[in-house]
This record gives structure tokens, sequence and C-alpha cells, in this order.
């Protein structure tokens, strides 16, 4: 009886080995089910969902409007201090001082992408956009102005 | 060629790795620092000594080993005429690996070929 | 046609009509050792880019395919970083014995080339005791395997030696045994015998299943005898970091590498002469028109074809299977290999005494 | 077991308890003398069984600290907490690592965060943070010029 | 031999597994004594990647605090923060709407079977097989790529608020979870295949790293390593929240007790969150995704305890409030770190290997540890 256990044992033995290298035979000489990504190469084909979130941008529309009022919602909603907003007192041609925009700066180092400053809100002036390659050989190029230059609020945003 | 084709392997063998670590001397530029020099283990410093008495376990089994490869030897010339020799080899060789199964199971039995 | 063994002869008897016979000597010598070391150069770059391949492929990615044409020359890149890497030695070191330690494995790698038939009538040194001094010299490779691990101080590499010592000396016992059971059938030590007894068919055919038996032996014997996974206790990486190797760097390590790599080359073409008739052609039978065709291979071409074929089992193993613990390791050997293979011997030779073979 | 009927057990084992309103458990308040003896009560009185301590943790208050013990048994599936008031110079209190052994890193936590010794923990060193640190960071005076980032 | 140990006597080789170690996963630092191969102590050495996350969200409000979370287990972040969005919810005692309900369910399972494939293919790279690890990704990026469509992220999703979900599903989802359980059942005999079959890891998991029932409840074992040793302990089954009352899936027990049961668990875990993905997929509520909340969230005074069954166990959340926008106090209860506190128990006795063996089963994450 105990031959037959230790052949049992053998035979058992070397059949689970035998499955396994079937499994990695067939994957040796079926490349198509390679799923290697070859990243730089593919970077035109390479289609990141709308909702990923690369980092913070204030949309520009083709008149260089944006939609910031400089309510600093985003600022307070931010758990890094990631965003800080300068705002300055615009003069309308009625002579009414109004807060607007300044400068809105944005640390992409401090970011973690969590998107509470884009529910925050409340114009819909800053989304994620979807550029993730942001390696920089200075740290201080991620710290970023986000409103283009000359850029000025666009009419009817309260 | 005959044996002299050793020393020849050998010298090869010693200028291929001498050569080797010799080119690598030259285009190295090493900085010191005394972090260098200090024994792997995983980024902390090492704790107490390494060079200290082991566990016996391994040594066990080289005993072991020297015993059967011994034997082992013995094997060798016999495995050479066994086919010229015929019926009676075979016998001598059940006698031999008989005995030496008998000391493979007195090992197995004493517990020497258990891991500890 | 174009064979090895007119090319040596006709180098041979060229050197001995120009010069006189002790400078025609050292010229082939020369030649020898400039080949052997080309050999093994190539063979490194060769088996550490097709390790990689084979990995790769079946780890459903591509692999290197950056450098070169598919990534042919990317082992010669790695070497050309290996180069230029610094060689540490350790503090607490045994200065000594850790520069050695990479000189002895290679010599136990270089010597172990002497005796293979690499094709027809090529071979550095055709011993009559071949298979006896193939076992004597690489059981030395163990001691420069405990050298590097006592050496680094390390407890890592002294983990790591002590167990691939109990490891390699283990499984010779199993691997002696498999061979044996060729040299049984053969009536000879010597390679070239061994070889020419396979002219009407390979031992592994000819040989029933005793053979197969001694085969799957050897295989899983000379995996552990040169510390390829699932045997790679001696490494280890998850457990011991890299095992006797870990404080090894630079060009030191980049031979340690090399050697492990020349022995796989070593052992699989020990295993293609024993079992798989070294440089013989495929014949059956009396198919005499396919025997013909077979012939016009370069017998070169067999030995290498059927080494890389053994190669690329052991690194199937290697890529399939989990590592083994360090008991079940040594029970595998003792419990299982060395008693099948002991009665096994005594098959093949009822075997050989009866003639129960082609 | 509903919350009444484990506060009928629970005065009948220590008289000194009293129960504090309010949290979906029922939360024991005892102190910090009594602690050994009724975590010991806690573990094999028949009927409570609070084999399995959940969650340890401290809670600065300003004036003093409050260890915070959270146990469930296995078997009837009931919840306690039970809160014991330190003094906040020198807060100490019998460890239960031995009943609880789950209890040993977490109060290793305890001490290297808050600074309550634990008396008789079999390795009562800092867990975290390095041995020679000085201060305990979860408390509300803590103040760390170098490491801490205010927003 | 057995009864020395636990001690340090001469001969004894104290060795450093990690803190840059293969088998740690990590930055777990644990100083082994050994003699010869046989351990005799394992003592755990932590905080080298300790953020204190309890005291950063003493100054962070109820909306922000979550994403901080993430970054605990963050194998399974979605249900991290999913444990404190139940906490605020708790407090704030606000109703999830069904839809919202059924999303952070779906989503719970899917970072379960995720985090079960990384563990399952890194368990097989510690016992020495690389092959697992790959295949494993394989579809842990089917489910980080749908992860990414819907969520905005693969890894840090910040997918919950208070009250419900960031954003509405994605109008793909539903199809490429589809896509994915069928790959995942053509694939998942693979499995067996590979490892759980092969004798090799058989005798390098079985009876090693053994935890009997009663020492799973006094370490505090959540999760699948209690359930290997066969204490009930699943919060989804034992306190419902969210639609986990309504589906139905069974808790997996083990009685084994070793590595190798632990193994198990948590491969017919993802088989059971399959089931369970698979019931409510074609059975996603209309309706908002979100209850309507306050800008600026103020939790009662009081103290709140919410819980989750995580990839790895029971993460419970401990909120005291004094009525205030931040937490006075808040504290996570992590699986892994109840875990971590068994390894030395579990380890004793063996070898080196089993360590390995163990720890892989643990499926530690050391930031869950630390922090």
């Amino acid at each position: 009886m105990f031959l037959k256990d230790y052949i049992t044992d053998i035979y058992k033995g070397v059949k689970s080995l035998l499955i396994g290298m079937r499994r990695t035979g067939y994957y040796f000489t079926h490349h198509k089910e390679i799923i290697t990504q070859q990243y730089p190469d593919n970077r035109e084909e390479l289609n990141l969902p709308t909702r990923f979130r690369g980092e913070v941008i204030l949309l520009h529309d083709e008149n260089n409007e944006h939609a910031c009022t400089g309510c600093t919602a985003c600022e307070l909603a931010c758990p890094n201090g990631t965003i800080k907003i300068i705002t300055k007192f615009d003069v309308s041609p009625e002579g009414k001082k109004k807060k607007a925009l300044d400068t809105f700066i944005y640390h992409l180092e401090l970011c973690t992408m969590c998107n509470l400053c884009v529910v925050a809100c409340p114009t819909d002036a800053i989304v994620m956009a979807q550029n993730f390659e942001h390696s920089v050989y200075d740290r201080s190029k991620l710290t970023k102005k986000l409103n283009k230059p000359g850029s000025k609020i666009r009419e009817g945003i309260e | 060629m005959g044996s002299i084709s050793l020393i020849v392997l050998v010298l090869a063998a010693v200028a291929f790795s001498a050569g080797g670590i010799l080119v690598a001397k030259i285009f190295v530029k090493g900085t010191k620092n005394p972090q260098k020099g200090q024994a792997y283990e995983c980024g902390i410093k090492t704790e107490g000594t390494t060079w200290n008495q082991f566990n016996v376990g391994y040594y066990l089994f080289a005993l072991i080993f020297l015993i059967f490869d011994v034997e082992l030897i013995f094997i060798y010339p016999w495995a050479v005429v066994v086919k010229k020799v015929g019926m009676m080899a075979l016998f001598e060789i059940l006698v031999f690996i008989f005995i030496l199964f008998m000391g493979f199971l007195y090992a197995h039995k004493k517990g020497a070929l258990k891991w500890m | 046609m174009l064979s090895f063994h007119s090319i040596t002869d006709s180098i041979d008897s060229w050197l001995n009509h120009t010069f006189s016979p002790t400078v025609a000597l050292l010229l082939e010598c020369t030649i020898v050792a400039i080949a052997a070391i080309a050999l093994f150069a190539t063979l490194g770059l060769v088996l550490v880019l097709m390790e990689r391949k084979v990995a790769a492929f079946m780890q459903i990615r591509m692999g290197p395919n950056r450098v070169g044409p598919k990534g042919m020359f990317q082992s010669l890149a790695d070497t050309i970083k290996l180069v230029m890497k610094e060689g540490l030695t350790p503090d607490g070191a045994d200065k000594f014995l850790f520069n050695l330690a990479p000189f002895i494995v290679m010599i136990v790698a270089m010597l172990l080339l002497a005796p293979i038939g690499f094709a027809s009538g090529f071979q550095i040194w055709d011993i009559n005791i071949g298979v006896l001094y193939i076992s004597a010299i690489s059981s030395i490779s163990v001691i420069g395997i405990l050298m590097a691990g006592w050496a680094s101080n390390n407890k890592y590499s002294l983990l790591g030696a002590m167990r691939s010592g109990a490891q390699i000396v283990s499984y010779e016992l199993s691997a002696g045994l498999s061979i044996l059971s060729i040299v049984v059938l053969s009536g000879s030590l010597q390679l070239s015998d061994i070889v020419g007894a396979q002219s009407n068919g390979w031992w592994i055919f000819k040989g029933h299943i005793p053979v197969i038996i001694s085969f799957v032996i050897f295989i899983i014997a000379v995996t552990a005898e040169t510390n390829r996974a699932p045997f790679d206790l001696a490494e280890a990486e998850s457990e011991l970091t890299a095992g006797f190797h870990t404080e090894y760097s630079g060009m030191k390590f980049a031979l340690i590498f090399l050697a492990e790599y020349i022995n796989i080359f070593i052992v699989c073409a020990i295993g293609a002469t024993l079992f798989f008739g070294g440089w013989m052609p495929l014949h059956i039978g009396n198919w005499q028109s396919f025997n013909h065709i077979m012939d016009y291979i370069p017998s070169s071409l067999w030995f290498f074809g059927k080494t890389f074929f053994l190669i690329f089992v052991i690194m199937w193993f290697r890529w399939t299977f989990p590592r083994l613990r360090i008991d079940q390791l040594l029970q595998l050997e003792w419990k299982y290999l060395l008693p099948i293979s002991m009665v096994n011997l005594l098959l093949v030779t009822v075997m050989a005494i009866m003639g129960w073979y082609f | 077991m509903t919350n009444e009927e484990l506060k009928i057990i629970i005065s009948g084992i220590e008289t000194t308890a009293t129960f504090e309103e309010g949290g979906e458990w029922i939360n024991v308040i005892i102190g910090a003398d009594q602690w050994k003896d009724f975590a010991q009560k806690l573990r094999n009185t028949q009927g409570l069984d609070l084999d399995y301590l959940f969650c340890v943790t401290c809670v600065d208050w300003k004036t003093h600290l409050t260890m915070v013990y959270h146990f469930t048994s296995t078997i009837h599936r009931h919840t306690i907490v039970v809160k014991i008031k330190l003094d906040r110079s020198e807060p100490a209190i019998e460890t239960v690592s031995d009943i609880w052994r789950t209890a040993e890193l977490h109060e290793r936590e305890a001490y290297d965060l808050f600074g309550v010794s634990f008396i008789n923990h079999p390795d009562l060193r800092r867990l975290f943070l390095t041995d020679d640190w000085v201060g305990w960071p979860l408390r509300k005076d803590y103040e760390d010029p170098i490491n801490m980032i205010k927003l | 031999m057995i009864e020395e140990i636990g001690t340090t006597a001469e001969g004894d080789l104290v060795i450093n597994i990690g803190p840059q170690h293969p088998a740690t996963h990590g930055v777990l630092h644990l100083v082994v004594t050994l003699n010869g191969e046989t351990i005799k102590k394992i003592e755990p050495h932590l905080g080298y990647i300790h953020r204190s996350i309890e005291k950063m969200c003493e100054s962070l409000s109820y909306r922000q605090f979550i994403y901080v979370t993430s970054r605990m287990d963050y194998l399974s972040s979605h249900i991290n923060n999913h444990a404190c969005a139940m906490c605020v919810e708790k407090g704030l005692q606000i109703e999830v709407p069904p839809r919202a309900q059924v999303i952070r369910v779906l989503m719970d399972e899917l970072t379960r079977i995720a985090s079960h494939e990384l563990w399952w293919g890194a368990m097989a790279m510690d016992l020495g097989a690389f092959t697992p690890f790959f295949h494993a990704f394989r579809e842990r990026e089917t489910i980080n790529d749908i992860m990414e469509e819907t969520c905005g992220a693969r890894l840090t999703m910040n997918y919950m608020v208070p009250g419900g979900v960031m954003a509405d599903l994605h109008p793909n989802f539903q199809k490429r979870v589809k896509d994915f359980i069928a790959l995942y059942k053509s694939k998942i005999s693979e499995y067996d295949e590979l490892v759980t079959g092969n004798i090799i890891f058989q005798g390098r998991m079985k009876d090693v790293g053994f935890l009997s029932k009663e020492d799973a409840i006094s370490y505090g074992c959540t999760g699948p390593i209690a359930r290997g040793s066969g204490v009930s302990c699943d919060i989804r089954k034992l306190y419902p929240y969210e639609v986990y009352g309504q589906v139905e899936f069974d808790e997996v027990l083990e009685t084994r007790c070793d590595s190798f049961g632990r193994y198990l668990i948590r491969l017919r875990e993802m088989q059971q969150s399959i089931r369970i993905i698979e019931q409510l997929i074609d059975n996603i509520p209309g309706g908002d995704f979100q209850a309507k909340t306050k800008a600026v969230l103020k939790l009662p005074k009081g103290e709140f305890y919410a819980r989750a069954e995580t990839a790895r166990g029971e993460l419970g959340v401990y909120i005291i409030s004094e009525g205030g926008t931040t937490p006075y106090r808040i504290k996570f209860r992590s699986p892994g770190f109840s875990n971590l506190s068994a390894l030395d128990h579990m380890a004793r006795g063996g070898k080196i290997g089993d360590l390995v063996a163990t720890m892989g089963t643990l499926d530690l994450v050391i930031p869950d540890i630390d922090r």
C-alpha cells in the first residue's frame, strides 16, 4: 500500500506540473494574447476617457474669455492648498467696482487630482484635462498660472 | 588535444575574468562613501556577527552525501563493464545497492534526512 | 560538406607544416582559448536574451524590443552597463575569497567545456573518463558558491550559500545515478563512444521507459544543480533578496551571472549528448531517404538544436513553477529521486544485460 | 442582546460603571483602577463573552485623555464601548494585551501617539516614530514646526 | 528545538527583512531571529510610511477628508472612501439614493476583485512563480480601465462624496463590466492550472502559518485571514450596509486555518464578487446619484462609527465630532494593522520560506498599517 501511495503521489504531482507547463506553453506559442502597450509609441492611439483627471485647467473660449468669477470656492474646497486665487477690482464702464480674477495660481506639484475643486466651482469655469505627462526638470515649472494673459470674464457670468 | 587543454581552459577562464574586471576598472570612476561598504541588509545596519556558529542541519546533508558519493564512484567502473560481464555483474550490484539502500533506510530512520 | 572536423584538421595540418611543433601547439592552445572565450561571451549574450524572451512570451508581454532589431542587442547593452558599474567589495568581507569566488565559478564552467563534443570530431579533449570528469568537476562549483556566500559577510549570502551547499551535493547523487544508466547501456565513459553508440538511434528512444525515467531525473537534478527555479533557493529573491551574490556588483556579478548561464548550457549539452545522441542526426529505422536528408543537416546544428531545446525546457520550468522550500527540496531528492534512480539503474542493468533495447 | 440587558449584566459585574447615552452602542465609563478586573470579567462572563477587541484608541480632550475600547462578542454579536478617563500629565493604565492579543500593537500605537503608558505591557516602545522622538503627535497641543504643514 | 522558539540564544542569526525587501511589498521592516532556517521570533518595525492621516483629517472638512483615505489601503481605496462617506452620512442622517447605493456596491466589488487579483499575482511571485503576476494584471487592468472611465482615475478614485457618488455612471459602464465578467470567467480555470493545483505551490502553502480560530479572534484578525480560520466576520453579512442585504452571496469560510485556506478564501471571494456584480449590473435603479447636501457639512456633536468590508477585512471609521466643520478626532481601525499583529504568532517555528508564504497570504498593504 505504501508503494501505491508513493506512485499516486508522483503521478499527481507530475500531472499538476505538466498542466501548469501546458498553460505557459500555450501563451509561449500564442503571441496574439500579448497585451503589452508600447507606451511612448502609441501616444496617437492613446484614448484617455473624458473623465480622466490629469490636471486642472481654466476653460478659455475663442475670445480669450473664461468663466471664473474669482469666488475662491475651489480654493476653499481644495484639501491641499493647491489653488491660490488672487483677485482684483475691475471698474465697469458705469464706474462700478467689481471683484474679478487677477491670477489663478495652480500648484500641480501639490495636486492629488481629487476633483473637489471642479465639483465646487459654481460657474463650471475649471475642468480636469486629460494630460498626464507632467514630468519636468524643475519643480518650479509645476506651479502654473491658469488664466491666459489678457483673458477676461465672459459676459453674463455672475 | 590532450590534458594540456585543461591548463589552456583554466588560463582562458582566468584571462576572461581578470580581463573583464580590469576593463571595468578602467571605465569606472567610483566615488567614496562610507555607506557603500556596508553589507546589504534591506537598508538596516547588520545586527551582531554573521560569521558565528550555525545550525548543523546543513552539514548533515554534506556528510551523508559524502558517504553516498564515495559509493557512487565504485559503481562507475562496474557500469563500464557490466555488459561484458553479464548476469554476474547484476547480482553483484544487487548486493551492493542493497547494502547502500539499507544504509539509506537507516539514515532515513535516524531522521538524518529530515530538515531541522 | 562543410564541417568543423575538416576545418580543425586543415588548421592543424597547416600549423604543423608552417611552424615547429612547439609553436604550433602554442598557437593551437591560443586558438582554443580564444574560441572558448568567444563561445562564453556569445552564449552569455544569447542565453540571457533567450531567457528574457521566453519569459516575456510566457508572461503575455513583449520582452526586450528596443535595442537593435527585436531587441537583439539588449544583452549586449546590459553587458556594457555592467562593465560601467563600480564593483564594490563590502568592508566586512573576506576580500581575498570574495574576489576569488567569481574566478572559481568561471574556471569550473570553462573546464566543463573540455569533453563536450560540439560536432562530429570537434571536441577539445576526448577524455576517456569523460562522464566521471564531468561529475567530478561540476562538484567544484559548489565551492565557488560557498566561498562567495561566506566571504560576503552578509547574512542573506550566508544562508543562500548554505542552502546551495546542501542542495547541490544532494542532487549530485541522482544526477550521477541517471548518468550511470547511460554508461551501463553504452559500456563506456568516453563521451565520443556514448555518442557513437547512438548512431542507430538515440538512447531516449532505444532505451524505453527506464531511460526516459533517468532522463527526467537528470533534468530535475541538473536544474537543481545549476540553481535554477524552481530550485533557486540559493538566490530565492523573495526570501534572501539575491542569496549568495547579494554583495556582488559590476563585473564580478556579471561573471557569476555568466557562469550560471554557461553551466546551464553545459548540463544541457551533456544531457543532449547522453540522451539525445549529441551531434548524431535523427535516424528512423529503415527510412533511407529520410535518414539521408537528416544527414545533410550539419552535426553542429544537431548538437546546438538539441542543447537549446533542453535549455528551453529548463527555462520553461523556471517561468512556470513556484520555488520549493528547503526541506521539500531535500525531501524530493532523498525520498523520491534517489530511491527511484537506484531502482532505475537496476532496471537499466537488466535491460543492458538482456539486450532489451534496439 | 439589547443594550438594556447588557447594562444590567455590566452593572452586575462592576458597580462603579456608569453609562453614557447616545450613539448606537452602549458606552460604559469606568475608572482606570477597576479596568483590569473589569476587562477580565468582560472577556470571561458568560452572556457577555466579549472576545473580539476591534478598536483601541485614545482621545485628547485637552483637559484629560480618554481611552476608548470597542468590543464585540463573536458569539452573541453585541458591541459595547468602554471609556476610561486618564490624567493628562501622567496617563497610565493597565494593559489588556494578555486578554486580547491584538491589544499589544494597538496599545503601542496609543503609547506612541498619545503617550499613554500601559502598565505591564510586554514591549512598550515607540511603534511608528523613532525611539528618540519627543512629544506625542496626536495630542491637540503638539507642535512640529518642521514636519507639519499648516493650511 | 520547539522549546527554544521565542528566545534568543547564541548561534542565532538576527536578520532584517525589509524595509527594502522584495517580499514585504512596501516598507515593512521585520527583525527576524533565526536558528538555521527556523524562525524563532519576528518583530515588526513600522512607521516608514506613516503620514499621520488621523491628524491630517482633524484639519480637513468632511468633504475633504475622504480623499485622504484613498491613500491608506490604496488597493481598496474605493471601499475606504465608502466607509468614510457612510460615517459622515450616519452623522448627518442622509438617505443615500438607491442608484447611488447600487453604484457604490458595484464599485466596491470591482475594487475587491482588482485587489485580490493583485494579491494573487504577488502571492505567486512571493513563492517564486513570476508568470501569474502578469496574468493577474491582465484582468486587473480591465477593471482599472472601467474605473478610469467612470471615476476618472485608476487607483485613488475619490469617487465617493457624502450622500452618493461624484458623477453618474459612464454610458459604457454596463457593457464593459459584462465584458469583464466574461473575460474573468474564461480565465478562472487558468488560475487553478497555473497556481492552485500546482503541487509545489500546495506543498508551500499547506500546513503553513497556522492560525487557530481562537487566536484569530484574539488577534483581532478580520477579512480573509479570519475567515480562513473559520471565523465568520464578513461585515457585508453581519451588518449589511447599502444594498448588501438584498443581494445573494455567500460568506466564504474555510476551516483549514493555514495559508492554503486563506488562499482559497480569496479566490472564492472573487467569484462571490462576480456573483454580486452579475445580480446588480442589470438592475441599476434610476434616479439621482447623489442626495442633496449642504455645501458645508457640519456633523452634530457626538460619536459615529461606520465599518465596511475592504479587501483586507474590517475597516472602521470612528469620528468624534464637536459640532464643527472638521472632525475633533478621527480613528481608522485598519484591517492590516490587526492582521499584522498575528504574523509573529503564525510564522514562529516555520522556515524563511514559510514566512514569505504566510506574509503573502496576509496581503499586507503597508500604508494601511502605518496610516
